[in-house]
């Protein structure tokens, strides 16, 4: 079957590579290289093949669950495999001219190829496990590959960081760890999907919920439990920063989403989803006011990470709403894949602008853009979407979130997903106008091609995401959490034209509508497009 | 495969992007390529609106729909009154183009700037061309973006400065349109842009939001259009290049802003709808107090171009205000002010900057005397000044009388008073300068020195910054005379003012 | 407000913290029901098809293997990271050492050794039917390596480079190799053939055993550090040479990289 | 109150005392003896509550469980020390300060 | 099931949970790792109590014997003094510092 190919070439493959790569150093970039091209491949036709079959399956060892271990692809994981491989891709060229910019005689940097490598086939069996305690795993392969990245540079103020980090990681996956195991002992399996089916909430699941997502969330840095974050990510090497921004936060974040709408009986945990929102919404203010007051370019963008993943904890409370919770949780999937490739562009553009410069002080980028114009072009556009400006699939996904908090009457977070944009924008345009600004056209050191166009076509892919938004909410419709406004069955544009005006109604009709049932659409649906 | 009526108006935003992605390819030094691609864009944009111009007079339907998701979709259409502003656009953007060529020469980071400049004008016709509120959304904030950098192209502080000040406002004002449009979609759906609006079937009892939504999107667009008092940074803007500032007074931005005013009452909420929640008078109010104000601070601006920022805060009010006045008349004074204004606004800011780069003026008390030096372009200017005022047989002219004519068709009697108010004032802050121009000697540093450039000699400045203002100055003067030909502007906004009130 | 007024609220604030989840957790406990099987029953069904008799290595390898695996990439990551980080502390013998080995120790030593191997040996093989395995017998061999290495067996020191490497991967590269076989086989990732299954499972722990217990001694080589080797001189070139991928200058050290070339 | 449950509750305070440890101790090394009690508190409770089937055999699959954790606590551990030595190194410190950001 | 045994468990648990409250309270962190190391032979005859064998093994050699030793080489090497120039490098720690 087709999935065995695409298991291979996302987890087999990249920890075969890391391990050659560990063993043999010429081996090390052109592992990287045909990983990453493989896992573009198996990204793509991993999302084509579960928006034509509907959601895969498949037993890692041949036991089915709860002996076994059960991969599990929906819609959602397809998106959060196409959006590492995009990501990763770019890294790998820009990490390949950012090591041949300092000494090639030392291993220890050459250590970046065999840890990317595992970081890469962790969070790709991260995103395929069906398993909760796999999962635990994952999430510690995770953290130790990204603290090794980190310490890789060997600077003060990285070992600090990443010392810190791995404690809080370690305690984070303990605690998540002792959430799996009361779970464990009390439904016998540790199988999500299984777990979803007979889930109760008594005292000790709602013991392991709290234990799980108090663990998730230190990982993945919600307000106030960002304290880790600025530091680590902004003392990193910088396509580590990239990555862990980009992808190794999403990882842990995908987690909460997958457990909360697919495990957890949200419906009746609405103070809790308050809560997060609520958590959600100070992070989005503080980590913005934060990134405004730094001045020191790496850290502004590392707090403007610490904002940017509060929008995605909007949709707790905004799913509580049936009529709109396919659109807040959509565009949440969506807004975390936007804010990957911005914010990888983002750390590359600026990782750039401080080796040309040669310092990491904001202050010190004033009229650079003559000398770097690609890098400005890529930090300044990269930067717009972090604003959640169009065509990006930001301001899809804002609009869409925008939309689901007014038609739930949620107005303080209609106000706080905009007022968060307009202070994005002060950050932003803060590096920008020094940029360009014409005195003194200053000698900067030149930067390789590779560098500056992997930042810039990541921030371009970035800006142009809202235009195949359309089909990025079809891959997500299936077998979502919540049933979807219009089926499959008909293309998008009919859709507009036929339940356009009555959208509302349909929503309706959705929401009432079982899993089971949405799941049968999909599978009809599927087959005439197969047709 | 996409239809030829398709694909028309995606060319039409398109042509310029191209042109500009092209530019950014360019290298610094390529002069010609770049003189190449400007123009040749400018010009195929122009062709292209013309073919737009030609179907749509016979009648047949220009749209692109492109769906984002479930309920949202990318989508052009050609209706007349984009048609309108497209035009009006596209003409102008040619003219700049030329101007600005001739203006810059050889200064730096051009690639920088023309790039943008063609964005700036694609963002532009996407504003016309909106066939929803998405659509019209996403190319405003756009131009918000484009236009930056030819803010602050000269990268001094000040440049700087006023980036930052017309940032903020635009970004904020992009952010409550978009507040207002998600709002509104939640309550009507998903909908289009449709003549006298969509309102027929909301219910009585949603009026209240409605209301709230219509301010929310005047506050908006205000930002733009430079409604009193959200017109802060138009004059901080002034620190930009000329051919920039002819762009945002007369082009892109400020009518951007009027623009999306108008697409609203008409063609969202439906003029009858605005009246039957009572939404036009304080707009109405809010213009007239708009078109005063702006006036009277003009009255006191030294600096030239200081002085047009706030006649254009004036100006532009006129179409705000020929919209509140609800009724045919007034509606076609406010719509063909949309053009009106542009040529004439255009105009003068062609003739500043010509003044400026010649003889260094920058003051209107430096002028005295200018008109010897440099007549063709102090006549260009005199006719752009005698149009604002609203003298026969300029443009300006018809606007003023069709606005009044409505007031009174309507019985709004005060609003001639306030067209009367800015009329004097318009006078007092234009003659002067118009005589002392002509009729004064020279007495300012300019006059101590000869001319060094060959072709000042000839020709009062190179021929390139000479055609654009003497252009706009002659179309000021033909379509105030030829006002009822067709094909006029007043023709054509007559065409759409009877598909909005006649049943 | 003072350090020791924060101190002490900090730890007030922790304190409270722990107890709630102390005492969350303690009802949560009491209320659990005092019988359950877990998945015993489901395991004791499928065990005669796993290829190993003990139960728990019937998981660990066959059911669960994919875990196991995993683990194993987990402790190269360590290795990696902390290799990563030990740069420069080259763990260099002197001959000296060589000479002054205590001549009782040397005796135990060479007492000693065959035997642990033995025990190692011994605890994977058992490992199929009673309790025992890689992990423990890795452990064992782990430890006589560190007691060679105490006792100065210079022979042992030279094992460095490319053999230790692979030496540190081959658990891993064995599960993967075992797991593409299966996939040839055609069958799902690790999944054996029940003939087979005790074979491969023995193959694989054999691997393991010699990988993990590689891996352990490094990760404790990488604690042995002799600082006092560490020069003056290499101090000076560790601060010069440009560190790490970082593009980046250390922001606080002005000057250094500051001027472009 | 049977002997799982005994063993499990031991766990739970052991967790708590580990913790608590993890947070309050400033040195980095006893921070990580903190973390390495919460994780044996943590498998304790597993085990335990493993240890309810009828029969004299526990459940098995707990058991693979811990061994993986106890292999995993390991390597971070460490990773963790290999941080701390370093981290020693190049400051002579072996605290995380400022205290601003406490781990 | 027999009181001795219970004893048995009772002994175990309490001398677990005072070690590890040992572990953290004693100024000396040489006694500290030392008391880590008994702790694991517990730990191991907890697991053995819990007829846990397999891990009481893993226990016994991972748990307490290497990662004690882990820590005991970790904790002589930050007892040896630190190269002068590094000792410099102290300031730049907070330089880097988030803000």
């Amino acid at each position: 079957m087709m999935f065995e190919i695409l298991f291979f070439g996302l987890v087999v493959l990249p920890l075969l590579g890391g391990c050659l790569a560990f063993l043999w150093r010429p081996l090390a970039v052109p592992a990287n290289g045909l990983v990453v091209v493989v896992q573009l491949v198996c990204g793509f036709g991993l999302a084509s093949k579960v928006m034509a079959e509907g959601p895969l399956t498949y037993e890692a060892g041949g036991w089915d669950a709860p002996l076994g271990i059960n991969m599990y692809a929906d819609g959602l994981t397809a998106l959060m495999l196409v959006m590492v491989a995009v990501v990763a891709a770019a890294v790998v060229v820009y990490a390949d001219g950012a090591i041949s910019l300092s000494d090639q005689t030392m291993d220890d940097q050459q250590l970046f190829w065999p840890i990317n490598l595992l970081l890469l086939a962790s969070l790709n069996a991260l995103f395929l496990s069906g398993d909760i305690f796999n999962l635990y795993v994952t999430l510690e392969l995770l953290t130790l590959s990204a603290v090794a990245l980190i310490g890789l540079v060997g600077k003060v103020d990285a070992l600090a960081a990443a010392l810190r980090y791995l404690l809080i990681a370690i305690a984070a996956s303990l605690l998540y760890l002792l959430g799996v195991a009361i779970l464990y002992s009390v439904y016998g399996n540790v199988d999500w999907q299984l777990l979803g089916g007979e889930f109760r909430p008594d005292a000790p699941s709602l013991l392991a919920i709290a234990l799980i997502l108090s663990g998730l969330l230190l990982k993945t840095a919600v307000f106030p439990l960002h304290f880790w974050l600025p530091a680590a990510h902004a003392s990193a090497p910088t396509p580590a920063s990239a990555l862990l921004s980009a992808l190794v936060l999403k990882a842990s974040f995908f987690i909460i989403l997958r457990l909360w709408f697919s495990v957890f009986p949200f419906q009746d945990l609405r103070a809790a989803g308050l809560l997060l929102t609520s958590l959600g919404v100070a992070a989005i203010l503080w980590g913005s006011v934060q990134a405004i007051r730094q001045t020191h370019l790496k850290l502004m963008v590392a707090y403007s990470t610490v904002a940017q993943i509060g929008y995605l904890f909007l949709v707790f409370s905004l799913a509580g709403e049936p009529s709109v919770a396919f659109d807040a949780w959509s565009a949440t999937a969506l807004f975390a894949v936007s804010h990957a490739f911005a914010k990888a562009s983002v750390f590359l553009a600026a990782g750039s602008l401080q080796y040309a410069t040669g310092s990491g002080e904001i202050e010190s980028l004033a009229g650079v853009a003559q000398q770097q114009p690609v890098t400005t072009l890529a930090f300044a556009t990269a930067g717009v979407v972090l604003i959640g400006l169009p065509p990006s699939g930001a301001f899809i996904a804002k609009w869409l979130l925008l939309g689901a908090a007014i038609k739930a009457g949620q107005w303080p977070l209609a106000a706080v997903i905009l007022i968060g944009g307009v202070l994005a924008a002060i950050y932003v345009f803060r590096v920008v106008g020094l940029l360009m600004l014409s005195d003194p056209p200053k000698p900067t050191r030149p930067i390789p091609g590779r560098m500056q166009y992997a930042a810039l076509s990541l921030a371009i892919m970035a800006a142009t995401l809202g235009v195949v938004t359309a089909p990025a909410l079809r891959l997500l419709g299936v077998d979502a959490p919540f049933g979807r406004a219009a089926d499959q069955s008909l293309s998008v544009a009919e859709v507009v034209k036929t339940f356009g005006s009555s959208e509302s109604s349909s929503k309706l009709w959705t929401s009432s509508a079982t899993d089971g049932i949405s799941e049968g659409v999909i599978e009809e649906a599927s087959n005439d497009e197969l047709e | 495969m996409m239809s030829w009526s398709e694909l028309l108006p995606l060319l039409v935003v398109a042509s310029s992007l191209v042109s500009g992605g092209l530019i950014v390819l360019l290298d610094e030094k390529q002069k010609t390529a770049r003189t190449i691609l400007n123009l040749g864009g400018a010009v195929l944009k122009v062709v292209l609106v013309g073919f737009l111009l030609r179907g749509v007079a016979r009648g047949s339907v220009y749209e692109f729909h492109f769906p984002l998701t479930d309920d949202l979709e990318f989508a052009l259409h050609a209706s007349p009154l984009s048609l309108f502003f497209v035009t009006l656009s596209a003409g102008l953007w040619l003219l700049t183009t030329i101007y600005a060529i001739g203006y810059f020469e050889d200064s730096p980071n051009l690639d920088r700037f023309f790039a943008f400049f063609s964005f700036c004008v694609c963002a532009t016709t996407g504003i016309a061309l909106a066939a929803n509120m998405l659509t019209f959304v996403i190319f405003y904030e756009i131009l918000t973006l484009t236009t930056y950098p030819l803010v602050v192209h000269s990268g001094t502080p000040a440049a700087m400065r006023g980036g930052r000040i017309y940032l903020i406002y635009t970004i904020v004002g992009g952010a409550v349109v978009m507040l207002a449009a998600v709002w509104l979609q939640s309550i009507v759906g998903t909908y289009e842009f449709t003549q006298r609006g969509i309102m027929a079937d909301v219910s009585p009892d949603r009026y209240g939001e409605l209301r709230w939504i219509f301010a929310l999107l005047m506050i908006g667009f205000g930002v733009k259009a430079a409604l009193v008092p959200l017109h802060g940074w138009l004059p901080n803007a002034m620190v930009a290049p000329a051919p920039v500032s002819a762009l945002l007074h007369a082009v892109a931005v400020v009518k951007a802003g009027a623009f999306g005013i108008v697409r609203v009452v008409y063609d969202v909420y439906g003029v009858e709808f605005c009246r039957q929640i009572a939404v036009t008078t304080p707009l109405a109010v809010a213009a007239s107090v708009t078109i005063v104000y702006g006036s009277v601070r003009a009255v006191y601006q030294d600096n030239l171009k200081r002085r047009l920022a706030f006649s254009t805060i004036s100006q532009v009010s006129y179409i705000v205000l020929g919209t509140a006045v609800v009724g045919p008349l007034a509606t076609t004074g406010g719509i063909v002010h949309l053009v009106h204004q542009g040529l004439m606004k255009i105009t003068l800011f062609f003739a500043a900057g010509n003044l400026a780069r010649a003889l260094g003026v920058h003051k209107v008390s430096e002028m005295e005397g200018v008109g010897k030096r440099m007549p063709w372009t102090m006549a260009a200017f005199t006719v752009g000044a005698l149009g604002m005022i609203g003298m026969p047989p300029m443009a300006g002219f018809i606007s003023k009388w069709y606005l009044g004519r409505g007031a009174l068709e309507t019985g709004q009697g005060w609003v001639v008073g306030v067209l009367v108010a800015s009329t004097i004032l318009n006078a007092i802050y234009f003659l002067p300068i118009v005589y002392a121009a002509w009729f004064k000697p020279a007495t300012a540093a300019w006059a101590k020195q000869k001319p060094t450039d060959a072709s000042e000699v000839r020709l009062e400045t190179r021929w390139s910054l000479l055609v654009p203002p003497v252009a706009t100055g002659l179309l000021t003067v033909l379509i105030g005379l030829f006002a009822n030909v067709p094909f006029s502007p007043l023709d054509w906004t007559k065409f759409i003012v009877e598909q909005e009130y006649l049943p | 407000m003072g350090e020791a007024t924060f101190r002490f609220c900090s730890v007030v604030v922790f304190a409270t913290i722990v107890v709630l989840i102390v005492g969350a957790l303690g009802a949560a406990i009491l209320t659990l029901p005092t019988e359950a099987s877990g998945l015993k029953t489901v395991v004791d069904g499928s065990l005669d098809r796993s290829g190993a008799k003990n139960p728990v290595t019937a998981v660990l390898l066959n059911f669960r293997g994919y875990d196991t695996m995993l683990e194993l990439v987990v402790m190269l990551l360590a290795v990696i990271g902390a290799r990563a980080l030990t740069r420069g502390e080259t763990y260099t013998p002197t001959g000296a050492e060589a000479d002054d080995i205590d001549p009782l120790l040397h005796g135990f030593v060479r007492l000693i050794t065959p035997v642990m191997i033995v025990v190692a040996g011994y605890l994977l093989w058992v490992g199929g039917h009673a309790p025992g395995g890689a992990f423990q017998a890795a452990a064992v061999l782990a430890g006589l390596g560190v007691l060679l290495q105490l006792s100065g067996f210079p022979w042992f020191r030279h094992l460095y480079g490319f053999a230790e490497r692979s030496l540190l991967i081959s658990g891993v590269v064995a599960f993967l190799a075992v797991g593409i076989g299966t996939m040839i086989g055609p069958r799902s990732f690790l999944q054996y053939p029940p003939a087979l299954a005790k074979t491969l499972i023995l193959l694989i722990e054999a691997v393991a055993t010699v990988s993990i217990a590689a891996i352990l001694l490094t990760l404790y080589n990488s604690g042995v550090l002799r600082f006092l080797e560490f020069t003056r001189g290499e101090m000076i070139e560790q601060k010069e040479r440009p560190e790490g991928v970082r593009v980046e200058k250390d922001p606080a050290e002005p000057g250094a990289e500051a001027s472009a070339p | 109150m049977t002997q799982p449950i005994l063993y499990a509750l031991a766990g739970a305070v052991m967790i708590g005392i580990g913790l608590f440890g993890a947070m309050s101790c400033a040195h980095v090394l006893r921070k990580m003896i903190g973390l390495n009690i919460m994780g044996a508190g943590t498998f304790l409770v597993l085990i335990s509550l493993a240890r309810r089937t009828p029969g004299p055999v526990p459940d098995p699959v707990p058991h693979a469980m811990v061994l993986t954790g106890i292999v995993v606590a390991v390597s971070a551990t460490a990773l963790a020390l290999a941080l701390l030595r370093r981290y020693y190194r190049e400051t002579g410190r072996t605290q995380l300060e400022p205290a601003g950001d406490q781990a | 099931m027999n009181i001795a045994l219970w004893m048995l468990d009772l002994a175990l648990c309490g001398t677990l949970i005072w070690l590890a409250c040992r572990m953290l309270i004693t100024a000396d962190l040489f006694k500290a790792i030392v008391l880590f190391m008994v702790f694991g032979v517990v730990m191991a005859l907890a697991w053995a109590r819990l007829d846990a064998p397999d891990i009481a093994l893993a226990e016994a050699a991972i748990g307490a014997g290497l990662t004690g030793a882990l820590f005991l080489s970790t904790l002589a090497s930050l007892n040896k003094p630190v190269v002068q120039e590094s000792r410099e490098t102290l300031s730049k720690e907070t330089g880097g510092g988030n803000g």
